[in-house]
């Protein structure tokens, strides 16, 4: 794989997480590559969504949480007190573990970021950035008729492409992935990965995940974290084929602990 | 969300609305009599209020039963619309009471002396009469009794141990609580006037105090502020006894019947002339500076003396009241119409 | 195999048993290739039979290999250093099995040979058969050892296998020119020459196999070959 | 101990559980069911009131009216004369001992009975109409049976004359049973037969609402501060310890609050439903907050994540996702914690609401009593009519609690999101 000709688009330099007097993060660097899908693995409590949360400063919201040193989006800071959050986090969308529409309908949904950000004119708009997000996020054909039914209505599967059309719904540049399959069924996880693999054209995608299998499948380059340090980041057919660190290997291979 | 906002608009509109209701009619004068005072004159009082209120040109007088010290002590904190024009008192104004009043500014008050309440010591229908004299009710009753010229806890446990004559029965007796202006009246009437001169003169100075204190072995029972509730408990006990107000027992005589005192039953004649032993005068009250202030307070204090309500066939003594006797009746007849005030010094 | 084991006990169990299996057909067909030479060099038509029977064993234990590898890819998915077992297992079973047939092969051509064999036909054929037996020796002892060195001396050795294989082969076409008559004994010779000859690139394979095992690379450049055949 | 007997050991002591369970749920069904009785078997005739029909002779010229006969100069006319007339034709009376004895068979409103009808039916003019008139408490109690009439007469409340008069009447059947709208629809009366709850449930209403305006939004907004934009540091831990305390404070010291700052201080009017209101709402604020915070606490952090990940403001994801879905839950919290202020009684009683009110309130700052109160004034008259409109507001009043309490649950089952 190479990956000298990608462009960097994430670039975290020497960040460190606190969590109270825990550390949870120590001097992390890691490049990430535009319009490509980076999977970070790692056991429970490595840092890996500490770790994604700093991306769009998720992390603010945790009160006893402090984060030190650099993320940079297309070469800007993001942990500068005059970055806005809300226009970072229109910029770096976010999927969860768990499927979390809200208790509103499928329409209201996609329609909620584009309306708390002005991004529709009249009811035409809306409904043409609801379409498209649906059906980028490969929904649309399931849900088009029944567009005012609530999104808990969905099944797991689809909810969680109703969370991906609704993080697509604001045009962001990063869409981060918490364990997004985690809580779903094979079929519906294969939709999924088929998804990703769709959108890593148009976006830069991190995914946590807990399946080696998936991340081989989705990504093209991995990272590895062990004890809120990154142990290795190597194109991705490296690492689950012959990775250079031995704690990397016995991870994978299922040595671990 | 736009609902939303229009929803806090509403919700906005009604507080602003209420907030300007409430404050725009609360700087209005009240037009309003506002008694408060004794549980005793309370069901008098509240009758008189509400043919007041019937009769139409004045609204109906609001009457709050907060007994006798409490409604003083609203009655003598100042003058205006915040304070009461009348307070109900189940015994004439204390020296203290009166000097509170004058402090605040309460400097014209008119005396009414409303009629005259009994006591009555009853049981049930199903016992025999009985009659009394009131030393051995307060030798019932007592804390301490003198025995041979010594003062003791009281020692008796039948009636026929305070004297042979009475039943051999258990004493059994409901008070009501030293709270109530009954017990205050039983403790004047009864408990001091039958303490025994050798008890007083043992217990000194304290004498009134201590003469008025009830025993707490078991056979005095304080049965709670509610008479109804101490006529139901009678009833239901005939061996047991109870004091409260002569309208109670007027209303419940399939129940309930009078014991005499001093061989004299309780009736109409008998507690207006005092012949009954346990009666006592009723009040109230009233600011002078309030009359043309308050709309209708004379009118209500006519009212409240006229012969229709206070005279000997008035509708007060219907529930219970013990008319005056005519000479008393003329001079707070006059009292109130003339708006006599009296001394507070 | 790494200093720590698999967490799951039965996938080390597996993995253990996998390279059990191997070594045991390393042994069988190091043994069917030794018999089988001597077989040739001996022309001992006695012991044809019992290697064409002792095949049968090594086929059967790569089917059981074959097995437990599937087995393994299905159940564990294995990842790095284990899928490069996995899969360096299932091919070198595939090289020992295919070095058991050609073993068998050799023995088979015993049959026709005459019993008095020249010795001048035998020399280079004996001497090509001790080269490719030690390249099988050292083949599974560096497959137990994970020796890297030695899978790349193997592999580079397999340049005299070629070499002597010419030089058997040249032998035998020199005997064949002098009588005609030797002509279906010399055939006959050639095949068991050539199949010697395959053998060493199978144990060649092995090497590669071995290899990547070890470094999760592929062995770089061209693989060194011997003279062609001239014939 | 073998196997078998260590498991029939077990299975007895389930069975004992399940009977002590058993046993106590059924204690408390039966006092329930005492209560309900007793308040009910009282407090079931308070619903009927008894009518006497008396033939009323309209004869215009007892009025003494001056000039044309409308609605207007008939509501200003004195119906005193033609009352007492028409209703002492109902049975002979040989002097005014006996009149007046057959005047107290009716309620003291029957000359306003008379008017009313007369009023609503101007046409009845110089005619004789047979009209129904409450009769007085004593009659009444005596048609319910709740007086005994085989006692010698100086212990009955009812004369052997009005007996008379009464078992006349019913032969007749003149004597009926009627459904008490007074009530619902009139304010307190010395006389039982016209007593309602009518003011005092003026009172109740104002007071609630009163309380309702006050202690909702400022419950809410605390609870949102303290739930989602406080810190957590000492100072909030303080403060919810201390709504935690409030929240168990005896309602009374809520009363010696209203009367010393509203009354005191502030010089709020007394015995006012504005006053009760404010003083309840300090009382249910620390109630109504606990529940709030309990209801925005079971929003799932996934529901706020999910709003912050789309560029949502923290204000934008509380007051768009996590207010609305806490809503049904802080709603429910809200109606128990003013079914509790609607059944107090304490604090009412410091800020002067035990008082006689006639008129019923038409604004907050009208004086006025409330349901609970009620029941206390009328518990303690010695009219026996009373006992049984004790136990009709008290009916009543459980009425109230019951529905307030069904539609929280309601609320909180139709509208409260599962989270799986």
């Amino acid at each position: 794989m190479e990956l000298n000709n990608s462009k960097i688009k994430i670039k975290a330099k020497n960040l460190n997480v606190y969590y109270g007097k825990k550390q949870a993060l120590f001097d992390i660097n890691l490049d990430i590559n535009q319009k490509e899908v980076t999977a970070l693995i790692g056991p429970s409590g490595c840092g890996k969504s500490t770790f994604i949360r700093c991306i769009n400063r998720m992390n603010d919201v945790i009160d006893i949480c402090k984060v030190e040193g650099s993320v940079e989006i297309d070469g800007a800071e993001i942990n500068e007190k005059n970055v806005d959050v809300v226009t970072l986090r229109e910029k770096v969308g976010m999927v969860f573990q768990k499927p979390n529409p809200f208790p509103k309908s499928i329409y209201d949904n996609i329609a909620y970021g584009p309306i708390i950000h002005g991004a529709a004119e009249n009811k035409d708009q809306m409904d043409n950035i609801v379409e498209t997000s649906l059906k980028k996020a490969a929904l649309w054909d399931e849900v088009k008729d029944r567009l005012n039914e609530p999104g808990t209505s969905l099944s797991g599967g689809q909810q969680q492409r109703l969370c991906i059309a609704r993080a697509l719904s604001v045009n962001p540049e990063v869409i981060l992935m918490d364990e997004p399959c985690s809580a779903l069924d094979p079929i519906a996880t294969a939709k999924i990965e088929e998804l990703i693999d769709d959108l890593k054209k148009s976006y830069t995608i991190v995914i946590v995940t807990h399946s080696m299998a998936q991340a081989v499948r989705v990504s093209q380059k991995t990272g590895f974290f062990h004890l809120g340090k990154i142990i290795e980041v190597d194109s991705t057919e490296k690492i689950f084929k012959n990775p250079a660190n031995k704690m990397t290997q016995d991870y994978i291979t299922g040595r671990f602990g | 969300m736009f609902n939303k906002e229009i929803n806090m608009k509403i919700i906005k509109n009604i507080v602003a609305v209420i907030a300007i209701l409430s404050f725009a009619s609360y700087a209005q004068a009240r037009d309003q009599i506002k008694i408060v005072g004794s549980s005793t004159v309370y069901p008098y009082a509240t009758v008189v209020a509400e043919k007041f209120g019937k009769q139409g040109s004045f609204k109906t007088p609001v009457i709050e039963s907060t007994g006798t010290g409490g409604g003083m002590k609203l009655f003598c904190a100042g003058i205006g619309v915040n304070h009461p024009d009348i307070t109900n008192a189940s015994r004439a104004i204390k020296s203290k009471e009166k000097a509170l009043c004058e402090k605040n500014g309460v400097k014209d008050i008119i005396e009414v002396v409303v009629g005259n309440d009994g006591i009555t010591f009853s049981h049930s229908v199903k016992s025999p009469d009985a009659n009394f004299t009131k030393e051995q009710l307060w030798r019932a009753l007592a804390a301490k009794v003198d025995v041979n010229g010594k003062l003791v806890e009281n020692p008796y446990k039948k009636w026929s141990d305070i004297d042979a004559s009475l039943p051999s029965k258990k004493i059994e007796i409901l008070i009501a609580p030293p709270t109530s202006g009954t017990r205050d009246a039983w403790n004047s009437l009864v408990m001091n006037k039958g303490c025994s001169k050798e008890a007083k003169s043992l217990f000194g100075d304290k004498s009134k105090k201590e003469c008025a204190k009830m025993r707490e072995d078991g056979y005095a029972v304080e049965a709670g502020e509610n008479d109804t509730l101490i006529v139901q408990k009678l009833a239901a006990n005939p061996d047991a006894y109870g004091f409260f107000g002569y309208s109670y027992y007027l209303a419940n005589k399939d129940k309930i019947k009078a014991a005499a005192i001093n061989g004299v039953k309780p009736s109409l004649e008998g507690i207006q002339d005092y012949s009954y032993p346990i009666a006592r005068p009723l009040f109230f009250y009233a600011k002078k500076a309030h009359v043309g202030v308050v709309p209708g307070l004379k009118e209500f204090l006519d009212a409240f003396t006229s012969k229709k309500a206070m005279g000997s066939r008035g509708y007060l003594t219907d529930i219970g009241l013990v008319p005056l006797a005519s000479d008393k009746y003329k001079v707070t007849r006059t009292a109130a119409k003339d708006l006599v005030t009296i001394n507070l010094k | 195999m790494s200093g720590t084991g698999h967490t799951v006990k039965s996938y080390e169990e597996e993995m253990q048993s996998l390279n059990d299996n191997l070594v045991m057909m390393g042994s069988l067909t190091e043994n069917q290739m030794a018999d089988a030479m001597a077989a040739v060099i001996k022309v001992d038509k006695e012991s044809v039979d019992k290697i064409v029977k002792n095949d049968g064993k090594i086929n059967e234990l790569r089917t059981t290999i074959d097995n437990q590898i599937t087995n393994v890819l299905v159940k564990r998915a294995p990842m790095a250093i284990d899928l490069r077992i996995t899969i360096s297992t299932m091919k070198i079973s595939h090289d020992l099995e295919r070095i058991g047939d050609l073993a068998k092969s050799v023995a088979k051509k015993v049959k026709p040979l005459p019993v008095d064999l020249p010795d001048e036909l035998i020399g280079s054929l004996r001497r090509l058969g001790d080269l490719v037996q030690k390249q099988l020796k050292d083949a599974l002892d560096a497959y137990l050892n994970r020796s890297k060195d030695k899978a790349i001396e193997i592999w580079k050795k397999d340049e005299q296998v070629d070499d002597l294989t010419n030089l058997a082969m040249n032998e035998v076409a020199t005997y064949l020119q002098k009588d005609k008559k030797n002509l279906e004994m010399a055939t006959h010779l050639l095949f068991v020459t050539k199949n010697i000859e395959r053998a060493g690139d199978h144990i060649t394979n092995i090497a590669e196999s071995l290899y990547y095992l070890i470094e999760g690379e592929y062995l770089e450049g061209a693989r060194p070959k011997g003279k062609p055949v001239e014939s | 101990m073998t196997k078998e007997q260590r498991l029939k050991k077990r299975y007895r002591a389930e069975k004992r559980f399940k009977m002590y369970g058993l046993i106590s749920v059924s204690l408390a069904v039966i006092f329930v069911l005492i209560l309900v009785q007793n308040i009910f078997s009282k407090g079931s005739s308070a619903f009927s009131r008894t009518m006497i029909e008396v033939a009323v002779n309209y004869d215009s010229s007892l009025l003494e009216l001056e000039g044309p006969i409308n609605q207007n100069s008939l509501k200003d006319a004195d119906f005193y004369d033609l009352a007492v007339e028409s209703l002492l034709k109902i049975y002979p009376a040989k002097d005014s001992k006996e009149e007046r004895q057959i005047l107290r068979l009716f309620s003291p409103d029957y000359e306003f009975e008379i008017k009313d009808f007369l009023i609503k039916n101007p046409n009845k003019i110089d005619q004789i109409v047979p009209v129904k008139i409450t009769a007085s408490d004593d009659i009444d109690q005596l048609n319910k049976g709740n007086f005994p009439r085989d006692l010698p007469e100086d212990r009955r409340r009812v004369s052997n004359y009005q007996l008379n008069i009464y078992d006349n009447l019913i032969e007749k059947e003149k004597i009926d049973k009627k459904f008490n709208n007074y009530l619902f629809t009139k304010g307190d009366s010395r006389d039982p037969e016209l007593a309602g709850i009518g003011g005092s449930l003026m009172g109740s209403f104002f007071t609630i609402i009163i309380c309702l305006i006050l202690s909702f939004p400022i419950a809410i907004m605390a609870s949102i501060y303290l739930e989602e934009f406080a810190p957590k540091n000492k100072i909030t831990d303080f403060i919810e310890i201390n709504i935690n305390n409030l929240a168990a404070v005896p309602s009374i010291v809520y009363g010696l609050l209203g009367l010393g700052i509203l009354l005191s201080v502030m010089e709020f009017p007394r015995s006012t439903p504005l006053v009760a209101g404010i003083t309840l709402s300090l009382m249910t604020l620390p109630r109504i907050i606990i529940p709030c915070r309990a209801s925005l606490k079971a929003v799932p952090p996934s529901i706020r994540e999910a709003a912050l990940s789309v560029g949502a403001s923290k204000f934008q994801t509380v007051f768009h996702h996590v207010v609305p879905l806490a809503m049904p839950g802080t709603l429910s919290g809200t109606i128990i914690g003013l079914a509790q202020a609607l059944g107090e009684t304490a604090p009412l009683i410091l800020i002067g609401m035990v008082a006689f009110v006639v008129d019923i309130p038409s604004s907050p700052v009208d004086p006025s009593a409330s349901l609970p109160v009620q029941v206390y004034l009328w518990s303690e008259q010695a009219e026996r009519g009373f006992v049984e409109k004790t136990s009709a507001t008290i009916m009543m009043l459980l009425g109230f609690l019951i529905v307030m309490n069904f539609i929280a649950v309601y609320l909180r089952q139709k509208f409260e999101k599962k989270w799986n």
